[in-house]
């Protein structure tokens, strides 16, 4: 497999759009693949990480339970931006996994060192 | 498209590749049908890993794909079990694929 | 050193600001297609963090589609310049 | 001269995203580059419709993505991504049933992990 590193942001929120749960596809499959992937969670993306989603109710898979999981896909690196959490009234205390949570400048320096970005 | 097995007096809907449509119709005597039709005599062993990759479909709501299996594995029962050759050796069509099935989860995605 | 590629309009897409929140000197960033827009933003609070970005660039096919000028302080490129833009740059975003 | 690959998430027709691809890789084989492949994933998956059938003076996407396959350019799709939208290649089209499919050459029905060949490429670009 390449050594290229590659990150994968995610900067809508779930349930109203499919790109949470396909950028969650495309990591998986990364990690699967034992690609050097990053996860990063900006802006709206944010909300794919909140506690207690039941998207049952609106019929859409609940795919938040498989953020958990990407131990087991090694994948170390995930990141979230703190101002968007700020702006959104929330805290480390409210995600569903643990993260590193990171300022804008040393947010864009981890994005940075990555060799290919890709958004959803 | 949808397909059904009749199993004592139930009628299962599955899909073509013969996964169940609805994993609520799971019980170990359907996975031991469901094992017949695959050709494999339910061991310990195997019993142990179906019911872990259900339990792990249970909790994080998706099939672990081959690596996150062996990983999942090791980490529950360590290296010996959580290890691709012995997956292997129990689920000969593929560990990830054959105990889905048997698990009576969905066919995972092909590009997992 | 990012190269960012901007698409949205920023009258009604949060992305222009956001991606301003998070650049650096060293990175550049592209308007294309509707992000073009931008340049008709003087009145706007996001104009002038933008025009302030020394590697501003917009590409010139997506202005002449939509009737639009750019000022001088832009540089416009065509789509080679754009393929060119983005090795000088360390990776890209499109936002 | 370098190496490229192209992700297109971004629906035919309904955004600019495809042609903003396609000028982009013309731009980049015609300066000497290479491209290695096109990804369709999201929404970018209509593309690979056999089926696109726009009026007579509007861009044919479908002729233009068999243009770049001529040049070399791999054209991939994934198979997931493209069920869930209703389109199928052959083989998936039998799996499940159907009869007709929709994902013919010169796209490549492949998995997400056919995106992750590649990444071993200068610059991944996503449109």
């Amino acid at each position: 497999m390449t050594s290229k590193r590659i990150a994968i942001i995610n900067r809508t929120a779930p349930h109203g759009h499919s790109q949470g749960q396909e950028a969650l596809d495309m990591t998986l499959v990364a990690g699967s693949f034992g690609q050097d992937v990053g996860l990063f969670f900006l802006d709206d993306g944010v909300f794919q990480l909140l506690t207690g989603q039941k998207p049952d109710a609106v019929l859409r898979k609940n795919y938040s339970k498989t953020f958990a999981a990407l131990e087991f896909y090694d994948i170390d690196t995930l990141v979230v931006c703190q101002q968007s959490l700020q702006a959104r009234g929330l805290t480390q205390a409210d995600l569903c996994i643990p993260v590193q949570v990171l300022a804008p400048d040393a947010l864009r320096e981890a994005l940075a060192s990555f060799n290919h970005i890709v958004s959803f | 498209m949808e397909q059904s097995i009749e199993f004592n007096g139930r009628t299962i809907l599955v899909d073509k590749a013969g996964y169940l449509l609805n994993n609520q119709d799971w019980d170990e005597a359907l996975a031991l049908h469901l094992a017949q039709r695959e050709g494999i005599e339910m061991t310990d062993a195997h019993w142990e890993v179906v019911r872990f990759v259900r339990a792990f479909y249970q909790e994080f709501n998706t099939s672990p794909a081959i690596r996150a299996l062996v990983k999942a594995m090791e980490k529950t029962y360590g290296p010996e079990k959580g290890n691709s050759r012995y997956l292997q050796r129990l689920f000969p069509e593929g560990p990830a694929k054959q105990a889905t099935k048997l698990a009576g989860l969905p066919k995972p995605a092909k590009c997992l | 050193m990012i190269l960012h590629l901007l698409r949205a309009s920023p009258f009604s897409d949060q992305s222009l600001c956001q991606c301003l929140g998070r650049v650096t000197e060293q990175d550049g960033i592209v308007l294309m297609q509707d992000a073009v827009y931008a340049l008709r933003g003087q009145e706007q609070a996001w104009y002038n963090p933008m025009t302030s970005v020394s590697s501003l660039y917009a590409l010139k096919e997506d202005i002449e589609a939509r009737g639009i000028s750019a000022p001088e302080q832009v540089h416009v490129i065509g789509y080679p310049e754009l393929v060119t833009l983005t090795l000088k740059f360390d990776n890209v975003i499109s936002w | 001269m370098a190496t490229f690959s192209i992700l297109v998430t971004s629906a035919p027709f309904d955004t600019q995203g495809s042609n903003s691809a396609l000028k982009f890789i013309q731009a980049a084989l015609a300066l000497g580059h290479s491209v290695k492949g096109v990804f369709f994933y999201q929404a970018g998956v209509n593309n690979a419709s056999a089926w696109l059938t726009p009026p007579a003076d509007e861009l044919n996407l479908s002729v233009a993505w068999r243009a770049l396959k001529a040049q070399g350019v791999e054209l991939h799709v994934c198979s997931t991504a493209a069920a869930r939208r209703g389109l199928l290649s052959e083989q998936d089209s039998q799996e499940q049933g159907y009869s007709g499919h929709n994902i013919q050459p010169p796209m490549t029905a492949s998995g997400l992990g056919q995106f992750m060949e590649m990444l071993d490429v200068d610059r991944v670009v996503q449109f």
